[in-house]
């Protein structure tokens, strides 16, 4: 009993880890960029909610629509400013550029909006849930898991069926041939960027409600979000969304195990994937 | 030109501040810097003390909410900048650091705002006192204690489950020894601590499940907003109910009690300080509410808990300097420390009446954050059993749930 | 030698003397002030090294500061080994951590090693935070140092500072001019290459992994030997890595001078613009990204453009007839 | 010199990537002290063959022997054990001087001290007309000289035996002159070599034998200028039609 | 006859480095054109400058009379200049059909009936059995016809096409080259970058031939002699035919 309640919480929390995890496949996993600012966007959209919750009668579904559009506009501006700039093979400098900006962002969203701890109103939601038996399912990780399920099948299926995705995974695999081909790689890269940072407007919204966020919260989770998308293996978004529930239902075994354990459990998993399968479970062979 | 003469200064007085102004712990810097602005009006750069009449240079540093960052400022402060005195203002990870350089490089240092048996015991304080470093701070077993009174008055089955995370903080509340335990237990209730938890944990449900298993009518210990606020939620969503749930630190800050939404009601604390305390600051002859007042009109924000003791540290640091032999001298003004007697913002301050050579114990009191008028919650006080200096302002309710 | 690289080593051994006969001239508080900037530099150029010249980008180098820092405490504080002595010693802590380490993560590239070694420090802190034994997430203070009289403090730690400039910045520049540093280029322009041409580039990069654990390390032990204080997240800080990101990056990569240069600007900044909080932090930041966008090789590499005369030439120029010169 | 063991010999050598098979069942040998040159069109499988040979490539089928030792090992000890390179594709140590990316291949090829490399070096720089080029990035060399280098590298390690892999390309007929030269004085060194080449009049002035691939096979073998005369290799790599 | 595309002293290079000392090269509509050269002469630079791979002034390139050098490439593409890159480039993992679909679906407008997936499976059949293969799991014959079919559905005006027979059977190189023809039918200018002279000749009317970044020899291809072009080819007078 107790370990399957621990597989079901793993998974929802899985659902949590996947927000997190499928802009970070999208950037990292298909477009190699290593973007460090990922957990401050979060923090950035999930302030802007809030601010916007607390000055329009919105709820928390009105922030959603809100924080998605806007995600998008500044991950096209972020991808135009600064990331077409530091794009190649060379992870370094995107992850010096970003390491730069994250700090920048950190700090200026704490001139911003204090140091305060906040949160987004769901208006009981986050409180609710059903019970299977003597197993308690919380309606918002539920919510949470099925839009994880619903963007990982709509993002997976953006990449491969429609005329942007496959001029995207062009543009990825070989950026001056996707120009000989008629690609523009800056917009299509702007564009990517941009459905990146809207997906976190989900895992903002989500966070926010579920949680709370702070200024200086961002980097916290980042490490899940690497940790998910190279285990499930770089360029498979599905791979991603399996990485994010091999990490929930790590560290939820391993709380159960002992409170103190689960999140290095996490780790250790990561790494164990890491010396079995160097290119993740769903990462196809060099 | 304009006839002001100003007395002959004798010198002038150097004063080292640290406070965490940026990272997580930026809550409790936010009343420092708010505080120092008032002092320095007030001073206007000159400090009148037994002495004479000294200049007086307020350094104040960011400790960035990073141990080591402390260190580094605190030691540039005594070592290079000279400071007579030295103020890690609050936070476990700004004082220990800082007063460790302090006792080290032989620079008096006060400090507050962290329970003081984290500010000796993890320091090696225990047998052995230190020379320069003074704390005031309620102790952990006052807090313990009013914690236990806070359960008392409500009807349960007696039976705790407790929360603590893995760092200096939790370590010390979660101690079998000294900590939350021992009283509880001592008390008669039955207590269940299923393993400390790393701060920043996304699932609780491991815990609740315990809990549950347990049948805990109350959580107790330590924890941070975030943590609290998942753990919150999630024993909502598991249908988890405890009567009672009071940790330290979370419910700090209104912010953190708003973060809660409408679970935040009932929420029951360790109280700091309120401006429903009586005493009168011996700086500005204020008292509570005036200087909360002050903060509001300031900030057009709901006072916290740490303005006080933010207020409380100059009173202290000023009166010893005041009483100081030679201002300008460390060891005079150690031994003036040393001395202090000085009734404050937060209550009495008495070196040599505490429980370990270098702490004075500030009183404290049982709280529980209800829905509020001027501002979403409020915090009332309502558990005197450890300090009956002033009467509770009302009873302790039972959470409610929603169903 | 160049001129310059005269001027300069006999100013860096000149460098390496006063810093090890600070306690004759400097004032305690200058003492700190540059066993701190020490620790900077050697941090730095450990990271350099791995970036710069082994093409191994490592977010992780925390892990090793931090387990020598501890055993450092350890010895000290809780099995009375004299702490200048115990700083010594607890660099072959690292070294042991490295080798495992490297095993695991040797066949990842690029971002993946980042992450890996990131990952791998977090380990190392959750497992510190998990060890009772350490005094688990409470951390230990060194009391032990106050046993010591200020001018015992002062000796022992300047000697241990300029052990860790020699060994590290002294140490890298002697690597780098000799037929390993050629070796370390040549691996890092071209891999397959250079295995052709005899260079041993797996052993070759396993060795400058363990060499920058063991130096971040001696760095973490003295570090922390002057902060007195310890805990699993100051030890494993990842504020380490940024560190080191922002010098180097901001200094120019692949070159000691841009180091020192960098190691100087964080340094100095972080002590004039520190108290003004966040608003510093931002400019601190956004410097790093212009660094990334607009000038990649940094203020050194700026500035070479502008006079080419290396502080610590590593060049070999060949001067036809006259013989060779390095 | 038909008696002498020969220096490199291979039986039944394959090498597939995937699906692809890139090499089959080839066997040929190489006396000491000769210059044998490969032929073959484009994707005939000439430069892996010296991949597997340098051990840049590795998991073959078949056997390699090098002075009748199986050649095993990664590239950087079989380079110590006696064999040069150059690639196709120039691989410059951008970062370095021309100078110094002798001295790399010098110390770490003949393990000798880095000092003592630097005679024989700058000899192999005049040799190779790169001394003018002596202290400039080689980042920033021409693809002329860019060749030259990998000449240059491949001689610096001191090899017995030389795997040339198309350095003749671009050059003009003075310069062209001028390598078939240096590869003459090579071999009267005592140094085997292996030289891949499309430029045929190079090649044809200096080695003793041809060999010529086609689809990972061996097609002929022999005296130039019978090979060249030769009706599949006619068809096969000049393209006549018969 | 106007020119389709013309470069006129066109500089370019790596960087530093010069590879192309002033070119003066024209093409036709319908036209095919063969440019020959040793290795690293500069014809692969020629063919990247003309597509704005490289940065060139502006007045070095004109296509229908109008300057459009140093044009991004994907806006090439879409004035009807396609390339079939050296090395052929596919997208690793994406499939056949995949690769060819990026191409249809940024393409230039189709003239007249153009080129679609279908028609590209005409014309190589094997691509139909293989479309739902990994590009890095063809062979080398076959990567060489999707990186054609992929320029190709780009519905090029002018296809330039770099050494295609590179790697390739001569069997399949038979092949492609009997294709050039029918691609050529419909309007489309090509040229073609060959080692092979032989072969270079034989597809194209005219040739250019390139020896270190200048024009050697240019001319019709059946009228100039084998020595001309050795000559040309490798800077030489006797060189082996
Ligand atoms: N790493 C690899 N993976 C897959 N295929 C490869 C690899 N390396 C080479 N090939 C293929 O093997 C075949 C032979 O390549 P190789 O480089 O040996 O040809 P070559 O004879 O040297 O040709 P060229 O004269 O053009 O240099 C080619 O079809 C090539 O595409
Ligand atoms: N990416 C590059 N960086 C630097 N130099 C280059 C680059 N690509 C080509 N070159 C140089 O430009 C010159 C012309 O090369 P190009 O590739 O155009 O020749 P090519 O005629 O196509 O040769 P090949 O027949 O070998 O393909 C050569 O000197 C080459 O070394
Ligand atoms: C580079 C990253 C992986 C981590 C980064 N240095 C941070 O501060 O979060
Ligand atoms: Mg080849
Ligand atoms: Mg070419």
């Amino acid at each position: 009993m107790l370990w399957l309640d621990g597989l079901v919480q793993g998974v929802l929390l899985g659902g949590l880890y996947a927000q997190y995890a499928l802009g970070m496949a999208l950037m990292f996993g298909v477009m190699k960029i290593i973007n460090v600012t990922h957990g401050d966007l979060v923090i950035l959209l999930a302030l802007v909610g809030i601010s916007l919750a607390g000055s329009f009668p919105l709820g928390p579904w009105g922030v959603l629509v809100l924080l998605v559009p806007i995600g998008a506009a500044v991950g096209w501006l972020l991808q135009r400013g600064v990331l077409n700039r530091v794009v190649g093979d060379d992870p370094l400098p995107s992850l010096i550029a970003t390491f730069g900006l994250s700090v920048a962002l950190q700090n200026a969203i704490l001139e911003i909006w204090s140091a305060d701890t906040r949160s987004l109103s769901g208006g009981g939601i986050e409180q609710a849930s059903v019970a299977l038996g003597p197993i308690f399912v919380g309606v918002l990780p539920l919510i949470v898991l099925a839009c994880a399920t619903l963007l990982t099948g709509g993002l997976d299926a953006m990449l491969r069926f429609t005329r942007f995705g496959r001029a995207l995974r062009a543009a990825s695999s070989d950026v001056e041939a996707a120009a000989m081909t008629g690609v523009n790689p800056k917009a299509v890269y702007a564009m990517a960027t941009a459905i990146a940072v809207g997906i976190l407007g989900f895992a903002a919204t989500f966070q926010a409600m579920r949680a709370t966020v702070a200024p200086a919260d961002g980097p916290y989770q980042l490490i899940y979000a690497f940790e998910a998308v190279i285990i499930g293996g770089l360029g498979s978004i599905w791979g991603a969304f399996v990485g994010a529930m091999v990490l929930g239902v790590s560290q939820a075994i391993g709380f159960r195990i002992s409170p103190g354990f689960g999140i290095l459990a996490g780790h250790l998993v990561f790494l164990a994937v890491l010396a079995i399968r160097p290119n993740g479970i769903m990462g196809r062979a060099q | 030109a304009p006839a002001v003469v100003r007395a002959q200064s004798a010198g002038t007085i150097k004063v080292g501040l640290i406070t965490p102004k940026t990272g997580p712990l930026a809550p409790f810097g936010e009343t420092d810097d708010f505080t120092l602005e008032r002092v320095r009006e007030r001073l206007g750069g000159r400090l009148e003390t037994q002495a004479g009449v000294y200049d007086i240079e307020i350094l104040m540093r960011d400790g960035q909410s990073d141990p080591n960052r402390s260190a580094e400022v605190a030691a540039d402060l005594i070592l290079n900048e000279e400071v007579h005195l030295l103020m890690p203002a609050s936070t476990t990870d700004t004082i220990n650091p800082a007063a460790d350089q302090a006792e080290l490089f032989g620079c008096p240092c006060v400090s507050t705002g962290a329970p003081w048996q984290a500010t000796v015991f993890p320091r090696g304080g225990d047998g052995q006192p230190f020379n320069w470093t003074y704390h005031f701070f309620w102790g952990l077993d006052e807090a313990l204690n009013t914690f236990v009174g806070l359960w008392e008055q409500l009807e349960t089955n007696r039976k705790v489950g407790m929360l603590f995370p893995q760092n200096a903080d939790g370590e010390t509340w979660g101690n079998r020894n000294y900590g939350l335990p021992a009283p509880t237990k001592e008390a008669g209730f039955e207590i269940n601590v299923p393993g400390f938890f790393q701060p920043r944990t996304n699932d609780f449900s491991a815990q609740i499940s315990a809990f549950k298993q347990f049948d805990a009518d109350i959580v107790g210990g330590i924890t941070y907003v975030d943590d609290l606020t998942t753990f919150v939620n999630q024993s909502a969503q598991q249908g988890f109910h405890p009567k009672a749930i009071t940790v330290a630190a979370a419910l700090l800050f209104p912010s953190g009690i708003e973060a809660l939404g409408k679970l935040g009601d009932g929420m029951s604390s360790e109280v700091w300080w309120t401006p429903a305390f009586p005493f009168k600051s011996s700086l500005t002859g204020e008292v509570s509410r005036d200087v909360a007042d002050a903060w509001e009109a300031e900030t057009g924000r709901q006072w916290t808990q740490p303005l006080g003791y933010s207020h409380a540290i100059w009173e202290v640091a000023l009166d010893a300097l005041k009483r100081s032999q030679d201002p300008l001298d460390r060891a005079a003004n150690r031994d003036a420390l040393k001395a202090t007697d000085l009734s404050t913002l937060v209550g009495p301050v008495n070196f040599s009446s505490g429980p370990h050579p270098n702490v004075s114990t500030t009183p404290i009191f049982g709280g529980q954050w209800v829905k509020g008028e001027k501002w979403p919650f409020e915090l009332k006080i309502v558990d005197n059993s450890v300090n009956p200096l002033f009467e509770p302002e009302q009873r302790l309710k039972p959470l409610t749930w929603p169903s | 030698m160049t001129a310059s690289g005269v001027v300069a080593l006999g100013t860096g051994a000149a460098a390496v003397a006063a810093v090890c006969l600070m306690p004759l001239w400097a004032s305690q508080g200058m003492i700190r002030d540059v066993v701190t900037l020490c620790c900077y530099i050697a941090v730095a150029q450990m990271w350099n090294l791995l970036a710069g010249f082994a093409g191994l980008v490592s977010v992780g180098q925390q892990a090793f500061v931090g387990v020598a820092a501890y055993a450092m405490f350890v010895l000290a504080q809780t099995f009375g080994v004299n702490p200048f002595v115990a700083a010594g010693m607890s660099v072959i802590v690292p070294i042991i951590l490295a080798i495992p380490t490297y095993g695991l993560l040797h066949r990842l590239q690029g971002a993946y090693f980042a992450i890996g070694t990131w990952v791998v420090a977090e380990v190392m802190r959750l497992l510190a935070t998990n060890l009772s034994f350490i005094n688990g997430g409470a951390g230990m203070s060194l009391r032990v140092m106050t046993q010591y009289s200020a001018d015992e403090r002062a000796v022992g730690i300047s000697i241990l500072a300029a052990l860790l400039l020699l060994t590290t910045v002294g140490g890298s520049y002697l690597l780098l001019r000799s037929r390993y540093g050629l070796a370390l280029t040549a691996m890092r322009d071209n891999p397959v290459a250079a295995a052709s041409q005899g260079v041993d580039v797996a052993r070759l990069r396993f060795l400058v992994f363990v060499a920058a654990a063991a130096g971040s390390g001696l760095a973490g032990a003295v570090y922390f030997m002057a902060q007195l204080r310890i805990t699993p997240p100051s030890a494993f800080d990842i504020n380490w890595a940024n560190l080191a990101i922002f010098i180097v990056m901001v200094g120019g990569i692949g070159s000691i001078e841009g180091v020192l240069i960098g190691s100087l600007i964080y340094f100095f900044a972080d002590r004039w613009f520190g108290e003004y909080g966040s608003s510093y932090l931002i400019v601190l930041g956004l410097l790093t990204l212009c660094s990334a966008l607009f000038f990649r090789e940094g203020l050194w590499g700026l500035l070479r453009r502008a006079v080419d005369a290396p502080w610590f030439p590593t060049r070999r120029i060949l001067v036809p007839k006259e013989g060779h010169r390095q | 010199m038909t008696d002498m063991k020969p220096i490199l010999t291979a039986q039944g050598l394959g090498k597939s990537f995937g699906a692809v098979r890139v090499l089959h069942d080839l066997e040929f040998s190489v006396r000491p002290g000769e210059v044998l040159g490969i032929l073959g069109p484009n994707g005939a499988g000439k430069t892996t063959l010296f991949n597997l040979i340098s051990g840049d490539i590795r998991d073959h089928h078949g056997e390699l022997t090098f002075e009748g030792k199986p050649l095993t090992g990664p590239p950087n000890r079989r380079c110590k054990a006696g064999i040069g390179r150059t690639y196709q594709v120039p691989r410059p140590y951008s970062g370095m001087t021309t100078f110094e990316n002798l001295v790399v291949a010098a110390t770490f090829g003949s393990g000798r001290r880095e000092v003592d490399c630097y005679e024989s070096c700058s000899a192999i720089l005049d040799e190779c007309e790169l001394m003018a080029r002596a202290n400039t990035m080689a980042g920033t060399l021409t693809l002329l000289d860019r060749k030259r280098l990998e000449l240059a590298r491949a001689l610096a390690v001191g090899p017995r035996l030389l795997l040339l892999d198309e350095i003749a390309g671009g050059l003009t007929d003075d310069e062209g002159h001028a390598l078939v030269e240096l590869i003459r004085r090579i071999r009267s060194r005592g140094v085997t070599v292996v030289w891949i080449e499309h430029v045929l009049h190079a090649l044809m002035a200096v080695a003793d034998r041809l060999l010529v691939l086609n689809f990972g096979e061996k097609i002929a073998e022999g005296v130039p200028s019978e090979v060249i005369e030769d009706e599949e290799v006619q068809r096969v790599y000049m393209g006549v039609e018969a | 006859m106007s020119a389709l595309l013309s470069t006129h002293g066109l500089v370019a290079g790596y960087g530093d480095m010069r590879a192309l000392h002033g070119i003066d090269f024209e093409i036709a509509a319908g036209e095919t054109v063969a440019l020959i050269g040793a290795n690293g002469a500069g014809k692969s630079t020629l063919l990247r400058s003309i597509l704005g791979l490289l940065p060139v002034a502006k007045e070095m390139v004109r296509l229908d009379g109008t300057e459009v050098g140093g044009t991004p490439p994907h806006r090439m593409v879409r004035k009807g200049v396609a390339i079939v890159p050296e090395g052929r480039r596919l997208f690793s993992g994406m499939t056949v059909e995949e690769n060819l679909r990026v191409a249809a679906e940024n393409a230039a407008e189709p003239r007249g009936e153009g080129w679609s997936i279908r028609r590209v499976y005409d014309l190589f059949p094997i691509l139909r059995e293989k479309r739902a293969a990994f590009s890095e799991d063809l062979s080398g014959g076959q990567q060489q016809m999707v990186s054609i079919g992929r320029a190709l559905l780009a519905q090029p005006r002018l296809l330039l096409c770099d050494e295609i027979s590179l790697g390739l059977a001569p069997r399949v190189v038979r092949e492609i080259y009997a294709a050039l023809p029918e691609i050529s039918r419909s309007g489309t200018a090509i040229v073609v970058v060959e080692q092979d002279v032989g072969l270079a000749q034989r597809a194209s009317s005219r040739l250019y031939c390139l020896l270190e970044g200048r024009v050697t020899l240019e001319g019709r291809s059946a009228e100039v002699p084998r020595e001309a072009i050795s000559a040309a080819y490798f800077g030489a007078k006797n060189a082996v035919a």
